[in-house]
């Protein structure tokens, strides 16, 4: 079992906020590889549906000294305390309608299997998920665009971002193929946000490969954090953080940025504590 | 009695547990789910579940934009599924933009005329092409006849291209001078090339290599230039250490990306170029070839007199200080290149500033080195055949053209009380969205006897034509695709039609040479053509096996060598600076936003989805505006907007990146034609500018007007 | 869900859960209505419980 | 007209001025159905629910409905197991409020989900670790239990009761009905207690999460000790207004002050413990999260300090004192204040932990969201107040509900004269809530 989960993979990705530009690339990636519906008004950003949201976020500053900076944010496929498996979501779904997989740290949705009870979005600290609260519905022969690789889903059910789970499958598929199934190449399998990123922000692959380039920049500490037994994962770059690291989700989205107020963003300090913290940053390796 | 009323109920609680525990209800439940498992069961929502298939990729070029990005439709079977960047193409390497991700969408917009339209009274009805064509060739036989072919016009979107090329080649040989193009970057930096460096020229900027890049109000991750190219340039800069000051009023996406952001007064770009100018001047950091610049005296001696760091502090409000500083640094950068064009480069523009703008490359001698400007020749790969015209032709074609640029060709159309233009084609552009003040356009083309509309949606302009005929989109059609838009380089792509057209439509080349054949004569005799497709491998013989082959050919590249002429006399003699119209307090700009479109094609529904809510909430727009300056107004809340040109209602977002006194209103919303999903959301900004005209350039160069908010 | 099926797993959780929580409160509910019922019946043709109030 | 089906010797209101009462009641449920049956044709799009707002009005209603219809679980226990006879006064009437409760708690998660034909999965195909699987699980067990605790009541009907096979099935299940609240009691333990674990397993969630013991995070046992602590409020609420409409004694003082009693005790218990619960909370767990206590109740419209001191003091510890009290427990004003205070405590207290929690910014960027209920939300959240009105209503007029109505009201012999005004509430008193 043990050496099973140390063959597992464990994908993420890494999101450079200074190189992000905000430009909206990998939100329409995203809807149009996995066939995410739309509607007349989506000016209503909690009923619309989007798996990959940018927020912008501001230093608070005043003119001219206020500062900006967007931040990607797609399901962030969280482990969970200890990194168990038991991410936010999946531990509360009660028709095993979400699910982790050990083998590849991915958490899935099954849209058949929902239905619709939500628990999984009041979880969920991201706002990552989304429900469906209209039918799906094209313009008429706009449907024929339809990816048949993603199911469309159908209202009164809960959808949200898969890192292109389809992608993995083929990746996978391919290298069934190609006989070597334990080894799939860091290009093949790749998200549609990442390969539409046209800064080059997001960096997708395996955090548990150390060839992959995602496990090269963040360096994701494998114990667990002397502070907060919870974290595991924690990067080991001091300019790498994870959104909401101390509740324990184990996000497996990392987000890097050289602007400590950005830093900061990514999670509650209480007064004070960041000046204690930031210092400490990536400090936890264990060799 | 009682035995009845005992034995029913008996049976009917037999009949309740016998049905519980047969098969049935799990028959019943089991159903219930498979029922709920597809869309299919829903009869308003989709038929089918997308159909599986064989999947392939084509490459193709992406037309929607100037930027002419090289992408890779997947497809399924013969349906395209998913539009992505092509990697390894020469301008975006992979990367793709929103609006051409969407790119599908616009294959099946709502909007897209299906069939060619004739106007009947208010209302269009639909006929044939073959009726089209003919009427179009009469109505425009009739103009001939009469003697003046000039009242012939055409607006375009662009004047490069074989399409372009085939319209100008139709004027030309029918008898009119009347070619007009949008304002886009690229017609702004062959003008200003013009003014500096003598006719037929262009400019490149290499952002890619440039290590101080100051950018005045570019918006270089905006949409600006051909934008993903941008998009990657300013990525590696982190890499590189290349440092970016983007000078404007409003904390914009690239200001927020840059190094340093130096807010500036709206409209001031110039005289703060300028202000940098005279430091560079005064501190001797100048190249010494510009001593050799034509007006270089005249210049000196202009700018020691006009602008002072105080003077030209006072004017921009960007500290003395700090304007002596980026001076120097940017003198004494390595590589550092003065950019232009604010916001995305294709709305007004005043040549004052971008001459100024680029007059700072000359001095810091940048020019056609790594790292700076190029002054390339216009792309000119096109080789069209010798235009044969008949005397009628030659007469029209001599004449004067009405207007230098298409606004000076609306303002004679509304000025004059007799019909100066008799007919108009409108091909790829939307004058009546995408000018300012979209009104007087209407009110011009609604003049136009005659308004031919060559689009593929039935948008703003199209609704005011007299026959509609429908154009490809650009995954149905095939062109060739010039790069422009300031890049460093010159490439041409090719777009090819990846699907069938789905609808009625024909390639615009086409219905030209159509036309052309219609007309007869001399007209017909320079379109010899058996179709677009052959026509377009005739003109460009000279790129085409590269083209069709591997779907580009690049014209040039790298560093262009050989010495260039620069002339800075037009800027020596200190132009006026445009002012903003009317006299209430605050400034209206417009702003450029990447998820929007602000020329003529509107955004598609995903680009829109993705519209922040402090831009488009329902059907209001949120307009930006600091706190300072909103006295009274509430964040969120209501308020009324006016300028002279109009009023409107907003909603309001107070931003803390947003210059006092200045109120900032997004470009692309407002559009009024038939999709739900994009139009009747917002205001046109367009419609609460008005143009004004720079003497001397008769460029439209308002960059904002006078406004008040209550 | 019933023991054997495919999402069943054999640990303490769904032992105790679904045993517990399941079929235990089907179980006794079940039959203890059966219970009364039968015994009920058998009263009612029998006429042997007590007579009407 | 319905005399024969009316109770021997207890006088009830006449047949139209009834059934005049019923019909208004009914508009109501009509309304709610209406409702109801707009959201399942249209979808939840009907409702003002939003992906920030997944659980909204009608789930804090459905967690108080089974908060104040608790009573049923506990009385059961106490009067089957713990053997206080007393209790047999108002046991019938508790799990008739019960009943309503649960199945309007089903109800409501019938409404709720999206695909309600899949409701079944939640058995078929449970998550064993989701507290939600056992709330369906208990609940749904639960509300069986009830039903059987009711039909031997419903039984008793003078017509019913004339068919032999029902009277010997009634009272067989009198015979075992202590099986039958003995396994109630452990469901409703599990589930009221499951259903504040919905909210405290929610580590993703600082404002509602709570630290574990073994699998139960502190607000399980928390929910199961303030049901049972505030039902007999609710239940003496019910009872009050019942008695109140139709103008007689129903439940005798004795009975009164004992579960006045009770609930003094629980309720006061309670509080302290909750106490215990937030300040441990607001001092240890969220600061450890990162979040100041005041966070979550500061920037915003409607969640201030008020609300925490409304549920803890004001409807808490106040009520808890009154009722323990004999002083201020036996003045029926005051104990109507009392209990009054304890339902809107318990109440305000599953709002808290359903919507203040959806509304707590979690990420710094993030702001609080607020919403408002649609009217197709409100409908369905009163369907089931004005269907418990109904039902109420029916039951009091055909079956013995209230064993000591007769000696209460007629002590000697029949008075035939003074016929009670009997007209079920037209106005929405909140007899189920």
């Amino acid at each position: 079992m043990k050496q099973e989960h140390n063959k597992a993979h464990k994908f993420g990705m890494v999101i450079d906020l200074d190189k992000c530009t905000g430009c909206g690339s990998c939100m329409v990636s995203c809807m149009s590889e996995n066939n995410v519906p739309f509607k007349d008004d989506e000016s209503d950003k909690k009923k619309s549906i989007t798996w990959m949201r940018v927020y912008k976020l501001t230093n608070g500053k005043s003119f001219p000294d206020t500062e900006i900076v967007y931040m990607p944010r797609p399901c962030q496929h969280c482990g969970g305390k200890g990194d168990h498996g038991h991410s936010p979501c999946v531990s509360v779904c009660p028709a095993t309608a979400t699910d982790y997989g050990y083998d590849t740290g991915i958490v899935s949705q099954i849209y058949t299997r929902c239905f619709g009870c939500r628990y999984c979005m009041g979880a969920c600290p991201y706002h990552a998920r989304y429900f469906n609260w209209w039918d799906p519905k094209w313009p008429e022969g706009m449907e024929k665009y339809l990816s048949p690789d993603v199911s469309p889903r159908m209202r009164g059910i809960v959808e949200k971002c898969s890192f292109c789970y389809h992608r993995y499958q083929a990746a996978r598929d391919q290298a069934y193929a190609e006989g070597d199934k334990d080894n799939i190449p860091e290009e093949n399998y790749q998200t549609a946000c990442t390969t539409a990123c046209p800064a080059g922000a997001i960096v997708f692959g395996d955090l548990n490969n150390p060839e992959h380039k995602v496990h090269q920049i963040v360096k994701p500490d494998p114990h667990p954090d002397p502070r907060n037994k919870h974290v595991v994962g924690k990067s080991r770059n001091p300019k790498v953080f994870r959104l909401l690291e101390r509740l324990g989700t184990n996000t497996k989205v990392y987000y890097l940025s050289d602007r400590e107020w950005v830093r900061k963003q990514g999670d509650n300090y209480l007064e004070g504590e960041w000046d204690k913290i930031k210092n400490h940053h990536g400090d936890t390796s264990h060799g | 009695m009682k035995v009845d009323r005992r034995s029913f109920l008996g049976l009917g609680l037999g009949a309740a547990a016998g049905i519980t525990v047969s098969p049935m209800m799990l028959k019943i439940m089991d159903d219930s789910s498979i029922l709920t498992q597809t869309t299919k069961t829903w009869p308003w929502a989709l038929d089918h579940p997308p159909f599986d298939g064989e999947v392939s990729y084509e490459s193709s070029v992406c037309s929607l934009c100037p930027g002419s990005c090289g992408i890779s439709v997947r497809k399924i079977d013969d349906r395209p599924v998913k539009i992505e960047g092509l990697a390894d193409y020469p301008i975006n390497d992979g990367g793709a933009c929103l609006h051409g991700i969407a790119g599908l969408q616009y294959l099946y917009d709502p909007a897209r005329v299906k069939t060619p339209l004739k106007k009947n009274g208010d209302k269009f009805e639909e006929i044939s092409w073959d009726d089209a064509i003919a009427l179009v060739a009469g109505k425009l036989s009739d103009i001939r006849k009469s003697g003046s072919p000039e009242k012939l016009a055409c607006i375009a979107d662009k004047g490069q291209g074989s399409v372009s090329g085939l319209f100008k080649r139709l004027l030309k040989t029918f008898g009119s001078p009347n070619f007009y193009t949008m304002p886009s970057l690229e017609s702004y930096l062959e003008v200003t090339a013009a003014a500096l460096h003598g006719e037929g020229k262009t400019i490149g900027f290499d952002l890619e290599n440039a290590n101080f890049v100051l950018s005045f109000g570019a918006g270089i991750i905006e949409g600006w230039g051909s934008p993903v190219n941008c998009f990657k340039a300013n990525a590696s800069r982190k890499d590189r250490h290349a440092k970016l000051y983007q000078i404007e009023p409003r904390l914009s996406n690239t200001a927020a990306n840059a190094d340093k952001w130096i807010p500036i007064k709206p409209g001031t770009q110039a005289d703060l170029a300028l202000g940098m100018c005279a430091v560079i001047l005064k501190n001797n950091l100048f190249n010494s070839m510009a001593t050799g610049f034509t007006g270089f005296s005249k210049l000196t001696a202009m700018l020691q007199k006009e602008y002072s760091p105080s003077k030209t502090s006072e004017i921009t409000g960007v500290k003395a200080a700090d304007i002596e500083k980026m001076a120097i640094s940017f003198a004494k950068a390595k590589m550092p290149l003065a950019v232009f064009g604010k916001g995305r480069g294709d709305g007004a523009q005043s040549l004052k500033e971008m001459a100024a703008v680029h007059t700072l490359n000359c001095l810091v001698g940048n020019i056609n080195k790594k790292g700076g400007a190029f002054i390339l020749p216009k792309n000119d790969y096109l080789e069209f055949p010798g235009e044969s015209m008949d005397n009628t032709a030659r007469k029209g074609f001599s004449k004067a053209k009405t207007g230098r640029y298409v606004n000076q060709l609306v303002e004679k159309v509304n000025a004059s009380s007799k019909p100066v233009v008799e007919a108009l084609f409108v091909y790829n552009s939307n004058p009546c969205y995408a000018l300012h003040n979209p009104k007087s356009v209407k009110e011009a083309i609604g003049k136009i006897p005659f308004v031919v509309s060559f689009s593929s949606y039935l948008d703003e302009t199209a609704m005011e034509a007299d026959i509609v005929l429908p154009s490809h989109t650009f995954v149905e059609r095939l062109e060739d695709v010039p790069s422009g838009a300031g890049l460093a380089k010159t490439v041409v792509g090719l777009t090819k039609p990846v699907i069938e057209p789905v609808f009625d439509t024909k390639n615009p080349g086409d219905a030209v040479i159509s036309i052309a054949k219609a007309l007869e004569g001399s007209i017909a005799e320079n379109f010899e053509w058996e179709s677009y497709e052959e026509c377009l491998e005739n003109v460009t013989s000279g790129i085409w096996d590269s083209l069709s082959e591997d779907g580009v050919a690049v014209i040039s590249e790298g560093v262009p060598s050989g010495f260039v002429n620069v002339n800075i006399s037009f800027i020596a003699n200190n132009p006026v600076t445009i002012q903003a119209q009317g006299d209430y307090d605050l400034t209206l700009i417009p702003i450029d936003n990447m998820r929007l479109i602000s020329a003529g094609t509107a955004a598609s529904p995903f680009a829109i989805k993705t519209v922040a809510d402090t831009v488009l909430k329902g059907t209001d727009i949120v307009v930006e505006i600091n706190p300072l300056t909103a006295k009274g107004l509430k964040d969120k809340g209501f308020a009324t907007l006016t300028t002279p040109m109009g009023t409107a209602r907003v909603k309001v977002n107070l931003n803390e990146g947003m210059m006092p006194g200045v109120i900032g209103m997004v470009e692309g919303l407002g559009h009024t034609f038939d999709n739900k999903f994009v139009s009747n959301k917002g205001v046109n900004v367009n419609d609460l500018i008005g143009p004004v005209i720079e003497s001397g350039s008769g460029l439209d160069a308002a960059f904002g007007i006078k406004a008040k908010i209550s | 869900m019933l023991p054997f099926c495919f999402e069943w797993v054999w640990d303490l959780g769904h032992v105790l859960f679904i045993g517990g929580l399941l079929f235990a409160p089907i179980g006794i509910l079940g039959a203890g209505l059966t219970y009364c019922a039968v015994k009920a019946a058998y009263e009612t043709i029998n006429d042997s419980g007590e007579s009407h109030h | 007209m319905d005399s024969a089906l009316i109770p021997e010797g207890a006088k009830r209101c006449s047949f139209p001025k009834f059934y005049m009462g019923i019909a208004v009641v009914g508009a109501v449920v009509l309304w709610g159905l209406l409702a109801w049956g707009l959201i399942y044709w249209k979808g939840l799009n009907q409702t003002n629910m939003n992906d920030y707002y997944g659980f909204a009005l009608w789930i804090w209603a459905d967690l108080a409905v089974i908060a104040v219809g608790g009573g049923a679980f506990f009385t059961g226990l106490l009067k089957y197991i713990f053997k206080i006879d007393e209790l047999k006064n108002i046991i019938n009437f508790a799990v008739i409020i019960g009943f309503i409760c649960y199945s309007s708690a089903l109800l409501i998660l019938a409404i709720d989900i999206g695909q309600p034909l899949r409701g079944w999965f939640i058995f078929w195909h449970a998550n064993v670790h989701s507290m939600l699987t056992e709330v369906a699980f208990c609940l749904s067990f639960y509300f069986a239990v009830l039903t059987i605790e009711f039909i031997p009541n419903i039984l008793e009907n003078r017509q019913a009761n004339k068919v032999s096979f029902f009277h010997h099935l009634a009272h067989n299940m009198h015979g075992i009905m202590v099986i039958f609240a003995a396994t109630g009691a452990a469901l409703s333990f599990f589930h009221q207690g499951s259903l504040g674990g919905v909210a405290g397993v929610m580590f993703g969630r600082p404002f509602s999460f709570r630290e574990h013991l073994n699998i139960w995070p502190y607000t399980f046992f928390l929910f199961t000790w303030s049901a049972a602590a505030f039902w007999p409020c609710f239940t003496l609420l019910v009872t009050k207004i019942t008695e109140t409409i139709t103008g007689k004694k129903l439940v005798g003082d004795k009975t009164v002050h004992l579960l006045s009693k009770i609930a003094g005790w629980m309720i006061t218990s309670y509080i302290i413990a909750k106490i215990i619960d937030t300040i441990y909370w607001a001092t240890v767990t969220a600061p450890s999260l990162g979040f100041k206590w005041t966070h979550f109740y500061s920037n915003n419209a409607l969640y201030g300090k008020w609300m925490l001191f409304t549920e803890l003091i004001l409807c808490g510890v106040l009520p808890g004192v009154l009722l323990i009290m004999k002083s201020t427990r036996e003045n029926s004003k005051l104990r109507l204040l009392a209990i009054i205070l304890g339902v809107i405590g318990v109440c305000l207290n599953r709002w808290v932990m359903v919507l203040q929690v959806m509304a707590v910014p979690v990420m710094p960027f993030d702001t609080w969201a607020l919403y408002i209920p649609s009217w197709q939300e409100m409908a369905t959240t009163i369907l089931p107040v004005a269907y418990g009105i109904i039902l109420i209503a029916l039951t009091y007029r055909y079956l013995p509900v209230f064993p000591q109505e007769q000696e209460l009201n007629y002590p000697v012999e029949e008075e035939a004269v003074d016929e009670p005004v009997v007209a079920p509430a037209a106005e929405p008193v909140a007899a189920t809530e």
